[in-house]
């Protein structure tokens, strides 16, 4: 039942996009049309999502006369958890889209990009229920590619269609170590069907860590494999950044989490090898992201943090898994999935006002913005609703999935093995909740406070009704979550149970603690939000009609916005802290002769990864290969000699080396 | 009767030195029909249980097109295109000769390992006809002018055509008339586009075909 | 009990700032504000009416309002003087640091809605030395945590903490002293920061707050000194961790203020504030120190 | 009886298209040959083991999954051709149409022979009957791309032959086959002449080798395919390189008969893998989108002869590959002759937002790509994943391991050339009035992409059986 509602939603979704192509000649009716049925679709996807999260694992099988294929569904609460995002965002995104990117004024992109918008919601949907290597393969290439479409929407600008290319080959290369590492699997187990492999009872190698490292962790950007994500995110239209950044990169978290399920008991050393992967994806996504000038590539470098704190959760459950600790299981994978979920709500909300403010002011330069909290005060709210959330502080959702991995890193400490050292993720994660609050002050703080520091945006007006609609739902359930936790416990709690294997009565004992700490963070919030209701109301008593004036300039009278504090210099304290990581360039065009006519200085810090190490290797071998090609004359002699080269060399190699 | 067919077969390696070691263009074709003639000759000498009226045909067609035909083509493409009579060497005569008479001892050395499976009465063929392969491959690699590459060709194709009549006893007809057809269409077809390549560079030296490269 | 210690902490933190400035002042060989100067001031500044920048919205004035909830909230989980908190869960220290970084993050967007290049400086500085004493306040609580095997604060600091000095009294110390610059680096004190200086440039807390006057300006003063007392408190506890109850351990809280007021005002009389550049190394280093703590207690 | 049929109509049907004088009617008799031919086909499948001329011809497996490929390949590129032909009046089509037809009669001679001495001439056949077609646009460029096309290929095939008499002087033996009737040399066995057949095994490979156009014998490939019109590089790599592959494999069903499988493996491993290395080398940075077309179909080719050394899994892998193969290149060269045609130009410096100019095209030419290199659902992924499987399955992790940085780094290559030349804004490029959009050249693609589509979200049970039979019988059931 749950599964066939959520195989109908998949379904619908994907096909979704026909009507936008079918009712061409009335653009307005026909994305009106397509976006119902996305939500729609969406909607069925959800219910089926939430009946498998009370009810029964579901599976369904079919044939499918491909090699090695066949159309095997399992719908567990696992899968149940990852399909609520991979449902609401799209939906959220499609509603956005009907003001973001309306049909009527960017016609044939915008059809090509709504099909493929539901192709990928589909294909991300058909992916979490897959049950055998074949279809997840198929639904994992029908995603990467119609996301490679959707990037490439607007495809005649320049940095679009390198950073498309990036993102593709990117895909394609995690792709093919998918290939491998399921037939490794399929070879050792005798079968591609999930449930065979698990029950394999496979210990992995080194081998399948690394095709499990390079395919999934490409996908979901952990840190040496981002390099793809903040050119894709950025150059994407804002709701396609969205699904993208909140939905498309679980996905290899999904894959991470339900093939490393596979292995009953994982050595310890994958577990930390985890958890030092999400330390570092966390750390240096966040301080990429402070450097960054760009808000949407600021906002890509964040989706890198979160799913290094998502990763340094996963780590904690497979620890718990080798240890043989239940608790740490539930904590663990709790706090990782919950995290997804949120991460994808309030990341989702984030581009959605980053697309608001780049359509009403033309930039995404951090620093030519400013004061647009007055232009825009709905956008403003929600956006700093998702600041908060994405910062970790209560009340709102990001606290509390942090708080769950806190959990577990405290349950860890308790142990008197060596899983205790995994403590030390602890401080990691305080550390990077403290450099999220700082960037997202940055971000709030110059683009919508302040007064604007440039032309851009003098004109800026609230966004469209719909655009504020899609941000109010994804704002609700930040709230809604923040507030009230406790709802949501059980579900991680059977979700944990699903992927470790376990009978859920062992995990009941965290999963009760926490649900009634989850209570009193719901008591605290109330306590909070009242204290700040009733100060609130007290002043906005006291302040009417107070004396306004100039900002107090020390003593200087004439302040320009000019002289606002700027994005940069904001972070610039602590862009210093992680010099080392960077490579700065710097544009610079410094005052020259008596009568200087004008000077300017510019920099920006480069993605480390693709701009100083991959395509300068990729440019070397390119030029290896020119140097090589030269090898080839065009003398017919010389293709003449080859063939006889070819025949004495095979002579030889049979008669006397062979 | 054997001591015939020796000879003969002796004296197509010979021509194989004399194709590698002549500088006139002429000369080499001249030699090259010989060869054929030579050729030609084979099957009348080995004419042992096989059928004589088949022997007959099969001689007769090696003479008209290895012997008559495609050397008569090939002057007829000089005069036509008026190419320059020197045979102008990527690798020099003398070392071609080397070259040449390292293939031969090969593959006297390879035809020796290599024992023939029925009890044949002319352990000679094999030899002479990788030889002659290899010293066909070594022109064609080796000479710069399309002319040249197209005798090449043909010596190549000569000592198939040695190697063939070992077979030629129980092997059905179908494969020398292959051998005999394609062989003249293949030149044939070569001789056409040499005519164009003439008229496209007004030279047949192939070095000006060497324009298509990465 | 717990609830009265949770007011006494509502209601003395201000005489907490006047102890310091007391301290100061007699080193220093002035007579010196009385101690209740600064109920006098809040006092005064809530009757006074406030003056707003026309770049500002209601961001500014939500500031005050929004870090002063937090921090009283904060109060609601720490066990002060090691009787159990009126509310307490495991791992509840998290929601007490998250708290105290959602007082900064609104002081710091409150700060930004100005537009002032010098209210961005002290921002800045805030949120840099905010994120680098996050770890470190992190490190020491997880120190206890191992050392007392219980994961709340009410339980971390509870009676459990006596038997902890006798074990692991040595990572114990570290923590506390970690906590300590921790505490004058949250609370913007020499030598992070000088509070009564008032040249803009030299500043962090004072400059994010040029702006704020009259009711807003009562706000920020009266919730600075409510995070000076809820860090009083925790170093006091953890630095004097033994078994006491009731009346006893609140007497023992109160008398370890005192000497922590005393103490604070003697260090900003004897020492200079750091060059900025110097801070983070400061921090730093008390992230290692506790860190430093938290391993021996690993291994 | 169909089978020579099958052969007999097209050439009539090429003797009736030099008869004809009107260069208008001509393409019509391509188009009549086609369809009858793959109707022909269709009922021959019909009673698969057809046999003729004595078991000279006869439908097994292997032809049963080549020859219909090849069949439909053909009739869509027949109703390609009428467009083509109809946009090239200025050029004489006499030969051309000719040709065609000769080489269809050639294609079904090699996919049915069952005689290694017929197998050779119609393989040859092909050669002559392609090489003044490389020659259609009588130009400089393809003269010479034709010229090394002959030379290369008939020094191959005349090694080849010289291969087929090794062959043959193996079961000379008394008592021996003393025949090459395949069927014979495989009962005959272990009992023929071993160092005859070695022999025999590296002359053909070179020989075959070379009309498959594998590493290093590949070097006529990018010249022709790159001077070729579009629709005779489709034929070329779906078809005759296909049918080198078939020819190979019926020298590899020799070879395992006569109990000298091993070294035939390895010596197909080597080269398949080399040949991957040097299409990666040389598909990197490729400014001409045919020649890189040329590069693909080379290293697919050592895709093929990979999957069939790795033997087992991996070879009905690659009876599969050929299929897919076949009908993703159809799809790629007739799109990039659309978009040479339209630009008047295969530089990617000169070409640009082909997705534009050609609605369909420029968008076939990209999926296209994306199938051939492997991205689910269409065929190639299974096949390729197939193969991949018979690598890793065995324990062969460094063929394994190598397969997919090579079609990695291909991908990457590729996708760098193919990106260039469909997005972006085509306005500044070359244009060839006249030379737009249109359906007689547009949908055929379009077609045979629908197929490898098709036979990826559905492949027929019988069709997989039919693989795993013809790859038992060249390498033996694994």
């Amino acid at each position: 039942m749950s599964l066939a509602l959520v195989l109908t939603g998949a379904v619908l979704a994907a096909l979704s996009g026909l009507g936008a192509a079918a009712l061409r000649r009335t653009p307005a009716r026909a994305q009106r049309v397509t976006t119902a049925a996305l939500v729609a679709g969406a909607g069925l996807g959800l219910l089926g999502a939430l009946a498998a999260l009370v009810g029964p694992v579901v599976s369904a099988r079919a044939g499918w006369s491909a090699p090695f294929a066949a159309l095997a569904f399992r719908l567990d609460p696992l899968s149940a958890l990852f399909l609520v995002p991979v449902f609401a965002i799209p939906a959220a995104g499609s509603i956005y889209g009907l003001a973001y990117y309306p049909q009527a004024s960017h016609g044939l992109s915008s059809v090509r990009l709504q099909v493929f918008y539901g192709l990928v919601t589909g294909a991300m949907a058909v992916l979490t229920v897959a049950d055998t290597a074949v279809l997840f393969l198929a639904a994992w290439e029908v995603m990467a590619l119609s996301g490679f479409v959707i990037v490439l929407t607007e495809h005649t600008r320049e940095e679009v269609q390198r950073s498309a290319f990036v993102y593709l080959a990117a895909a394609h290369v995690g792709t093919l170590a998918l290939f491998a590492l399921f037939a490794l699997l399929g070879s050792q187990a005798g079968s591609f069907d999930f449930a065979r492999i698990a029950a394999a009872h496979l210990t992995p190698g080194p081998l399948l860590f690394g095709l499990l490292f390079l395919g999934f962790g490409l996908k979901a950007g952990l840190m040496p494999l981002h390099f793809w994500l903040p050119g894709a995110h950025a150059s994407a239209p804002s709701h396609v950044s969205a699904v993208m950044s909140g939905v498309l990169l679980k996905m290899g978290i999904y894959g991470f989490l339900r093939v490393a399920g596979f292995f009953p008991s994982p050595p310890l050393a994958l577990g930390f090898t985890v958890l030092g992967l999400g330390a570092i994806s966390a750390v240096l996504g966040v301080a990429f992201a402070l450097a960054q000038h760009d808000l949407k590539r600021l906002l890509a470098y964040h989706s890198v943090e979160n799913i290094g704190i998502i990763t340094l959760g996963f780590g904690l459950a497979l620890l718990g898994r080798s240890a043989g600790d239940p608790s740490l299981v539930m904590l663990g994978l709790g706090g990782a999935v919950l995290h997804v979920l949120n991460h994808a709500l309030f990341k989702g909300l984030l581009f959605f006002g980053a697309g608001a403010v780049d359509e009403a002011t033309g930039t995404r330069e951090i620093d030519r913005l400013g004061g647009l909290a007055r232009a825009m005060p709905l956008t403003f709210v929600l956006f700093l609703l998702g600041a908060v959330a994405i910062s970790g502080l209560p009340p709102l959702n990001g606290f509390v999935s942090e708080w769950l991995v806190y959990l577990g890193t405290l349950r860890a400490l308790g142990s008197s093995s060596a899983l205790a050292w995994s403590v030390l993720a602890a401080p990691v994660l305080a550390l990077v909740g403290g450099l999220a609050a700082a960037c997202f002050a940055k971000v709030v703080g110059i683009v919508f406070l302040g007064s604007a520091r440039s032309p851009h945006g003098a004109d800026a007006r609230e966004a469209g009704k719909p655009m504020l609609r899609a941000m109010a739902i994804l704002a609700a359930g930040c709230v809604l979550i923040g507030l009230f936790p406790g709802v949501i416990i059980p579900a991680l709690h059977r979700a944990a149970a699903a992927w470790a294997g376990l009978d859920p009565a062992l995990l009941s004992g965290p999963a009760r603690s926490a649900a009634s700490s989850a209570g009193l963070i719901t008591a605290s919030a109330l306590a909070l939000l009242a204290l700040v209701g009733a100060l609130a109301a007290w002043r906005a008593r006291r302040t009417r009609g107070a004396a306004a004036t100039e900002t107090w300039g020390c003593g200087y009278s004439r302040p320009t916005p000019r002289m606002q504090y700027t994005g940069s210099s904001f972070a610039e304290m602590l862009t210093l802290r992680f010099a080392w990581a960077f490579f700065p360039r710097a544009e610079v065009r410094p005052p020259q002769g008596p009568f200087p006519a004008g000077a300017s200085f510019g920099a920006h810090v480069p993605d480390t990864v693709l701009e100083v190490l991959l395509i300068p290797a990729l440019k070397a071998s390119a030029a290896l290969a020119e140097k090589m090609r030269r090898l080839h004359s065009g003398l017919v002699q010389g293709q003449a000699l080859l063939v006889a080269v070819t025949l004495v060399l095979l002579l030889s190699w049979r008669f006397l080396f062979w | 009767m054997p001591a015939w067919s020796e000879i003969v077969l002796i004296l197509v390696v010979v021509i194989d030195f004399v194709l590698l070691a002549s500088s006139r263009l002429r000369a080499v074709i001249r030699g090259a029909a010989m060869q054929g003639a030579l050729l030609s000759l084979l099957p009348l000498f080995m004419a042992g249980r096989a059928e004589l009226g088949h022997v007959l045909l099969l001689s007769l067609g090696a003479l008209l097109v290895k012997g008559i035909a495609i050397p008569w083509l090939l002057l007829w493409a000089i005069r036509e295109a008026a190419i320059r009579r020197e045979v102008e060497p990527l690798v020099g005569f003398v070392p071609s000769l080397v070259l040449g008479a390292l293939g031969v001892g090969l593959a006297f050395a390879l035809s020796s390992a290599m024992p023939l499976p029925a009890p044949e009465r002319h352990g000679f063929l094999v030899p002479t006809s990788l030889s002659t392969v290899f010293t066909g491959l070594l022109l064609v690699v080796s000479r710069r002018k399309a002319v040249s590459q197209v005798i090449g060709f043909l010596v190549l194709e000569n000592g198939v055509f040695v190697f063939g009549l070992l077979l030629s006893d129980f092997m059905p007809a179908m494969v020398e008339a292959g051998v005999l057809l394609d062989l003249f269409a293949a030149v044939f077809v070569m001789g056409i586009v040499m005519f164009d390549i003439n008229r496209e560079f007004s030279s047949l030296d192939t070095e000006k075909l060497s324009a298509l490269k990465d | 009990m717990s609830l009265a210690l949770f007011l006494l902490y509502l209601v003395l933190s201000p005489l907490l700032m006047g102890v310091v400035n007391r301290t100061k002042s007699i080193l220093a060989g002035r007579r010196g504000p009385p101690l209740l100067q600064l109920y006098a001031d809040l006092w005064r500044l809530l009757r006074k009416g406030s003056v707003y920048s026309r770049t500002t919205s209601w961001v500014f004035v939500a500031g005050p309002v929004v870090s002063l909830a937090a921090a009283v909230t904060a109060g609601l989980f720490l066990a002060f003087g090691g009787l159990p908190a009126p509310l307490s869960f495991s791992g509840d220290f998290v929601l007490f640091a998250a708290l105290l970084a959602l007082a900064r993050f609104a002081t710091v967007l409150a700060a930004l809605d100005t537009g002032s290049s010098f209210e961005g400086m002290g921002a800045a500085r805030e949120v840099t030395f905010g994120s680098l004493s996050e770890p470190a306040l992190f490190l020491c609580l997880l120190t206890v945590a191992r050392a007392t095997g219980s994961s709340s604060l009410s339980g971390m600091l509870g009676p459990g903490l006596a038997a902890a000095w006798t074990l692991a009294g040595p990572a114990l110390l570290l923590a506390a002293i970690a906590l300590f610059v921790v505490a004058l680096a949250e609370n913007a004190r020499i030598p992070f920061d000088d509070p009564n200086t008032h040249l803009e440039l030299t500043m962090i807390h004072e400059v994010m707050v040029l702006d704020h006057s009259g009711p807003d300006l009562a706000l920020i003063l009266y919730g600075a000194s409510l995070k000076l007392y809820l860090f009083g408190a925790l170093f006091v506890r953890i630095a004097l961790g033994f078994e006491v109850t009731g009346v006893a351990a609140a007497g023992v809280l109160l008398l370890g203020l005192l000497a922590f007021g005393v103490l604070v005002g003697l260090i900003e009389s004897v020492m200079a504030r750091l060059r900025m550049a110097r801070v983070p190394q400061l921090l730093v280093g008390a992230s290692v120190l506790s860190a430093f703590g938290l391993v021996l207690l690993l291994r | 009886m169909i089978p020579v049929v099958l052969i007999l109509v097209p050439l009539a049907l090429a003797g009736l298209a030099f008869l004809d004088p009107s260069p208008r009617r001509r393409p019509r008799v391509l188009l009549v040959g086609g369809f009858a031919h793959l109707a022909g086909v269709l009922l021959l499948c019909a009673d698969p083991g057809a046999r003729a001329l004595g078991g000279a011809l006869e439908l097994d497996p292997l032809a049963q999954v080549v020859l219909p490929t090849v069949s439909v390949l053909y009739a869509v590129c027949a109703i390609y051709a009428q467009g083509y032909l109809a946009a090239r009046r200025d050029r004489e089509n006499r030969l051309f149409v000719g040709g065609l037809l000769v080489l269809l009669s050639a294609m079904t001679a090699v996919a049915l022979a069952q005689h290694l001495g017929l197998l050779w001439v119609a393989m040859e056949l092909t050669t002559l009957s392609t090489a003044p077609l490389i020659y259609f646009s009588r130009n400089a460029r393809s003269l010479e791309a034709a010229w090394k096309y002959l030379l290369v290929c008939s020094l191959g095939i005349a090694l080849a032959l010289l291969g087929t008499f090794f062959l043959a002087l193996a079961g000379a033996a008394p008592g021996g086959p003393r025949s090459l009737l395949l069927a014979a040399l495989v009962r005959a066995g272990p009992s023929l002449a071993s160092p005859w057949v070695r022999a025999g095994f590296v002359f053909l490979l070179v020989g075959y080798g070379t009309k498959m156009g594998l590493a290093p014998l590949h070097s006529w490939k990018p010249d022709a395919y790159g001077e070729a019109p579009g629709l005779l590089g489709a034929l070329l790599s779906g078809g005759v390189t296909s049918l080198g592959f078939v020819a190979l494999a019926r020298v590899v069903e020799v070879c395992r008969a006569a109990g000298e499988l091993s070294f035939a493996k390895d010596a197909l491993v080597v080269m398949g893998l080399f040949s991957m290395a040097l299409a990666a080398v040389f598909v990197i940075g490729q400014r001409d989108f045919k020649r890189m077309l040329a590069y693909s179909s080379v290293e697919h080719m050592g895709i093929l002869a990979l999957g069939l050394g790795l033997g087992g899994v991996a070879a009905s892998g690659a009876m599969f590959h050929t299929v897919g193969n076949g009908l993703t290149k159809g799809v790629l060269f007739l799109t990039a002759g659309n978009i040479h045609r339209s630009y008047g130009s295969k530089l990617v410096t000169e070409v640009r937002g082909a997705a534009r100019r050609l609605p369909v095209s420029g968008p076939l030419f990209l999926v296209g790509f994306l199938a051939l290199t492997g991205s689910p659902p269409f065929s190639p992924f299974f096949s390729e994943f197939t193969i991949l499987n018979g690598a890793l399955g065995t324990g062969r992790f460094l063929a394994g391991g190598l397969f997919l940085l090579f079609l990695s780094v291909i991908f990457v290559g590729m996708g760098s050339t193919v990106l260039a030349v469909v997005q972006g804004d085509p306005a500044g490029t070359p244009e060839v009035p006249a030379q737009g959009e249109a359906w007689v050249t547009a949908i055929p693609p379009l077609v045979l992409l629908g197929l490898v589509l098709a036979l990826g979200l559905y492949l027929p049970p019988g069709l997989k059986a039919l693989f795993d039979a013809a790859a038992a019988r060249v390498v033996g059931s694994p």
